[in-house]
């Protein structure tokens, strides 16, 4: 067994934690036509790009949104290839009962209780928070927001009823079928959410390449979409 | 009858089977290393439960395996005096002794605490820890706890083998007093004759779990199939007298009943009770007056009983209305011809004679 | 920073203070007793032990819920939920730091000499009292221990919170979930001053344990 | 998914394996040595108790990662990184489990009569064998809680494995990464099913402790 | 030489202050409870340190507070059977005793492990745990696995408490006998004066952790402080004998030296060696010889020396060529006028010969 570090036929990927069943059916596909194998470190963006800076040996990562990936090169020192867009995702809200009108974002503040991913922590807080900015809902909606750890957490609080809604990735969404998917968050009020890929620079990078190469084929687009992405 | 016990108890190899009634006073167990003494006061105690029989305490049952009755311990009123003295290391030897005592109602309170707590002779060590007190002190403690709770029947497993000789005799005076003046019921486990006879008024003697013998403690010097774990050299004759008189620096003279017995010195005042301690192997008997001999005693009296064993006879001699056990073997009984009520003179040493008194 | 310490204390002392009377009691349950069920009960309070603290922090937000029976008559005693705010913090120290504290527990109650408890017994005292004046004082060392373990472990709990209270600053937010946040936000100086903070309660807790051992043994050896 | 229940005990076992020489050697100078410096040790040993996991986490990516000192010589001699291995997971569950253990160890080395160890000494046996043959033997049950506490919560480390480890499915994910991942994609009834693992796991810890004891019992008995 | 000890060990309220050299054979250690005993004991073993002074065994120091020497109680060789013994709850009884036998080199090991358990009855119990043995089993265990260790000097602390009498009888002898034939010293406690007497070769008499009187254990008979702690009706004679004629179903008769004993029956064969003890209290001393008498020993003999004390006057009586001690009191004396060299006839009770039989 593979029990004993990364061997040189090997590709180690970390990615955002929402991308695992993707890139899991990418894995298989990957490996029937290419030597080399995959090996995914999944977790939260951030977390990875955290481990990445202190030297957690990763070859590539796919992080979900813009911010970690800014936050290896520029606070870390990190040096990775070019960076090149894998997926975008887009923001939803989602609610347990089907009776609770959302016709529009305003409607928002109908509510309770608001579940969104902690902005400081996780990159869905970031567009989640300027989706409430740009719709100047934020400032009023202050007593009713619940930080969450990440989105997982805001998906699970709505399932749990904890909380009246909250506001996901779409991805997320599609995976809860019993919870109400509300498209009520406008594409434009928050920045384009790409789920960027970069290669660590002075890894294995031409296998590394070889991979990135794989991902970004029109292939693996179609993949991509039947999971929700865009 | 104050206790009544029935019980059937087996460990492993092990299998204790007693049937036996106890009367009011102090009981004696009496029987070799491991027959099953300590197991069946932890029986009687409610430690252990017996696999099935009857225990009653002055006829209110403890145990019953047809009635299915178990009462717990806490209230049997019964006290145990363990042989390996229990003390709780947590607290000091007051709280020790006290933790028995607030817990009695005041109406039950039979001793006074400050009495008990000189008794044992604790006032110095009373705000201690019991964890560094020396084997003696450890015992002492134990004794005044379980009294200072005030039960019905005392249970005490060789209570005083960590004592000293003297205090020993003491504490034993003071246990039958307690008994006496109380009327606590007491069973008492010990290896010693000379404890058993001088402190109990009947004894049953165990052996490999079975019940050997019962009754009045001289069946221990007159059945045969005891005869094995007693050390007839120990066996002694207590009895209360008063002081008579200070002959010298060395010896006083007690009156007992009529008979007056030369002892060594005593401290108290003439007139004052004591009780002495006779070895029934200590004297001779004769059936001439002896001369020019270096026993101060020379009583004269007659045999009232002769008790035969095996081996050994024990003559009861009654001295001027008191009576007194002399241990002789058959042989000797044979030549000197002795029979009941033959005049005899008892010949004993002053030094046999050992004074009971406080230190 | 000061509220951010208090309330971390507030949430473990809370959390402990529940959990002692119910781990002296399991402790003794599972420690002296022979029950039916031991290993069921045994398998119960270990569970926050094998679980990462994340899951068991779903459970309780099914338990404690808003839609919970416990959550409504939160909201119907107190007109408050219980999710999200530091009395959830508490709930999952506290459930979190049981399985330690009573572990330590059952060990000292099996220390205890049988003896002394007979001899208690003997002397009148009943089963509580002798528990509370003998079995009790007699595994004060690993009692002690047991409940400094815990509240140390509720001091540090981190997954549970965050997933029933969330991560609000100067409401839920504890020492560990304001570690998780500098370090998640890169900024590693401010995490290392927490730290320092988190170290130094964990030197006081050690010596407060320090202090109650030595007295309960001057305290006995006097 | 056996694969997955192998490799979470065999990193379990290992790590229990790493600190149960060490602890007993802890313990012993806490609970039985007057050592000098004895609060820095016994701060030093709790703080993965007071601190996230994750952050501890942290700690030993600076301290066995690539760049450190432990990771080059890894390199060196097996080359291979810690990190990323099923190693770097078992040292994980090591640190975090490491306080629990010894803290079982320190009160039950506490609960021995020192009597005992006197007169194995008078009978001639150095200190070692006394330790060996007298101390360790007499505080078995809180040597094997001690042990078996350590596994169960070596068994359910998530914080600082995810850290140092890494969550990659075949080589270093363990149930509780496992379980958490299947949460955070929704997949609650995959995630019961490893709970139900978990549980199962923790029972037979605890059904091998019964025995252990019962055993241990039994033998100084007959 | 065997030991050399002056130390100082003070607790709270209680301060030890002993100077004393101990001599081969076994010295006694005599003193009233919470004397001092067991903590001297626990110096000499190395379990506490003295506060300062020496302790050298056979010239080799093993405390040294100027020379800043404390050897490992494991170094020391120094066997130690505790007041309350410390099995190890553990092992079963035969690991117990295995336990420092197994530590021992070879050529060291002066007792064989068989010999060992039976001496000591141990054979019915050795695999069995040590936690639920009774009192007297566990003290038992406890001697031998300390025997097994091959100690250069054994410390006893009231080692026979718990045993029954006639078991105690017989280990005093086979502890007088392992020290006789191996040659290994010592050191025994106890508030026994008869076991003192039968036992030890020299004796410490301490009192409130200070030497009171050292020396021949004749010094307890005559030195008048010690006199508040002794019990002198226990004081016994032991005598080295040969099994001579068996007389009736209860006497048999044992030659001593010249003299011929008239004993309670013993199972022994005609021709054997046995040890009987006499108490010197037991004997009475008269000028000119009785007739009609229950005593079946009279014999002839003169006083070799009489060692006065306070109270008691204990000769040295030599019966053809072997000696006893009769104890008297001082007014016995003057009135029976006996001087050194006088003649004289004991009189002596077949009762009052203990054999000491192995049961
Ligand atoms: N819990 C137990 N399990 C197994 N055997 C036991 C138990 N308790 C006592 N025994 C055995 O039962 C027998 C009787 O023991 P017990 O303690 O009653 O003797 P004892 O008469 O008090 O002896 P001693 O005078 O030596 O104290 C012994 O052989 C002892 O080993
Ligand atoms: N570790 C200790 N700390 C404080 N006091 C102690 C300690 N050990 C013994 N003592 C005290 O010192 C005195 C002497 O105790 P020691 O045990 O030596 O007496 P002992 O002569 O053996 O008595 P006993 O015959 O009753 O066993 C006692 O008063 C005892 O309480
Ligand atoms: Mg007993
Ligand atoms: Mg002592």
């Amino acid at each position: 067994s593979s029990s004993c570090g990364s061997s040189d036929e090997q590709v180690v990927v970390f990615a955002a934690a929402s991308l695992t069943d993707v890139l899991n059916d990418v894995k298989k596909r990957y490996e029937l036509e290419h030597e080399s194998t995959v090996q995914f470190n999944f977790g939260g963006s951030q977390a990875l790009a955290i481990e990445l800076s202190k030297g957690s040996p990763g070859d590539v990562f796919i992080s979900a949104g813009n911010p970690p990936m800014k936050f290896l090169t520029e606070e870390a020192d990190i040096e990775i290839s070019s960076t090149s867009v894998v997926a975008h995702n887009s923001l939803i809200v989602v609610t347990k009962s089907e009776e609770i009108e959302l016709d529009g974002y305003s409607n928002l503040l109908d509510l309770d209780l608001i579940a969104i991913a902690d902005p400081s922590l996780a990159p869905a807080g970031f567009y989640s928070q300027q989706f409430l900015i740009n719709t100047e809902l934020w400032m009023d909606l202050q007593d009713k927001l619940v930080f969450a750890a990440d989105v997982r957490a805001a998906l699970n609080y709505v399932k749990s009823g904890n909380v009246d809604a909250a506001i996901v990735y779409m991805t997320d969404g599609m995976t809860e079928p019993q919870l109400q998917i509300r498209k009520i968050v406008p594409s434009t009020s928050y920045s384009n959410i790409s789920y960027p890929i970069a290669v660590i620079r002075n890894k294995k990078t031409s296998l590394s390449d070889i991979f990135v190469d794989f991902l970004l084929s029109s292939e693996i687009e179609q993949l991509f979409l039947s999971y929700g992405f865009k | 009858m104050v206790l009544e016990i029935d019980i059937k108890k087996e460990y492993n190899e092990f299998q204790l089977l007693i049937d036996a009634v106890t009367e009011e006073g102090i009981t004696g167990i009496f029987g070799p290393s491991a027959s099953g003494k300590s197991t069946l006061l932890n029986c009687i105690a409610g430690f252990e439960k017996p696999d099935c029989g009857l225990i009653a305490l002055n006829s209110e049952i403890l145990f019953s395996s047809t009635g299915r009755i178990s009462i717990p311990t806490e209230r049997r009123r019964i006290g145990y005096v363990h042989q390996h003295s229990a003390l709780f290391p947590h607290l000091t030897v007051r709280r020790n002794v006290e933790f028995g005592f607030n817990l009695t109602e005041n109406s039950r309170k039979v001793v006074n605490f400050q009495e008990l707590i000189s008794l044992f002779r604790l006032q110095n060590i009373m705000d201690r820890g019991v964890t560094n007190l020396s084997g003696g002190e450890r015992q002492r403690v134990a004794l005044a706890r379980s009294l200072a709770a005030a039960p019905e029947l005392l249970l005490l497993d060789e209570p005083l083998a960590s004592l000293d000789l003297p205090f020993r005799g003491f504490i034993l005076e003071k246990l039958k007093e307690v008994s006496r003046t109380l009327g606590l019921n007491m069973i008492y486990v010990s290896h010693s004759i000379s404890e058993m006879m001088a402190l109990v008024d009947s004894v049953i003697v165990i052996s490999d779990g079975k019940k050997l013998a019962e009754g009045n403690p001289s069946l221990l010097l007159n059945n045969g199939e005891v005869a094995d774990y007693v050390d007839y050299s120990s066996l002694e004759n207590i009895l209360q007298g008063t002081v008579e008189e200070h002959l010298s620096s060395t010896l006083s003279a007690v009156s007992v009943g009529a008979a007056k017995l030369v002892t060594p010195k005593l401290t108290l005042d003439i007139g004052d009770p004591i009780n002495v301690s006779i070895k029934a192997a200590d004297i001779i008997v004769s059936k001439y007056l002896p001369s020019g001999i270096s026993a101060r005693n020379v009583l004269k009296g007659f045999v009232s009983r002769t008790n035969k064993s095996t081996n050994f006879t024990f003559l009861d001699c009654d001295i001027g209305g008191v009576s007194l056990i002399a241990a002789l073997t058959n042989h000797s009984l044979v030549e000197l011809g002795i029979e009941n009520g033959d005049d005899i003179f008892l010949i004993l040493k002053a030094t046999s004679i050992t004074p009971m008194e406080s230190l | 920073m000061v509220e951010l310490i208090l309330l971390s204390i507030k949430v473990a002392a809370v959390a402990t203070l529940i959990n002692i009377p119910i781990a002296v009691y399991i402790g003794w349950l599972i420690g002296r007793r022979n029950i039916r069920g031991k290993l069921i009960l045994e398998t119960v309070i270990s569970l926050p032990l094998a679980l990462p603290p994340v899951v068991t922090g779903y459970f309780l937000l099914i338990l404690v819920g808003r839609e919970s029976a416990i959550g409504q008559i939160s909201q119907f005693l107190f007109g408050n939920d219980i999710v999200f705010t530091w009395v959830a913090s508490a709930i999952a120290a506290s459930v979190v730091s049981f399985p330690l504290m009573v572990r330590a527990i059952i060990v000292a109650m099996q220390g205890v000499d049988t003896t002394l408890e007979r001899s208690a017994r003997s002397l009148g005292a009943g089963p509580i009292r002798t528990f509370l004046q003998i079995t009790l004082p007699l595994c004060y060392n690993g009692l002690v221990a047991g409940i400094l373990l815990g509240f140390v472990r509720a001091i540090g709990e981190f997954g549970a919170t965050i997933v029933v209270a969330g991560n609000i600053p100067g409401r839920t937010q504890t020492i560990p979930l304001a570690i998780y946040s500098k370090v998640q936000l890169g900024k590693d100086s401010e995490a290392i001053n927490l730290i320092i903070i988190s170290t130094v309660l964990a030197i006081i807790t050690l010596i407060i344990h320090h202090w109650l051992i030595v007295r309960g043994t001057r305290k006995s050896q006097r």
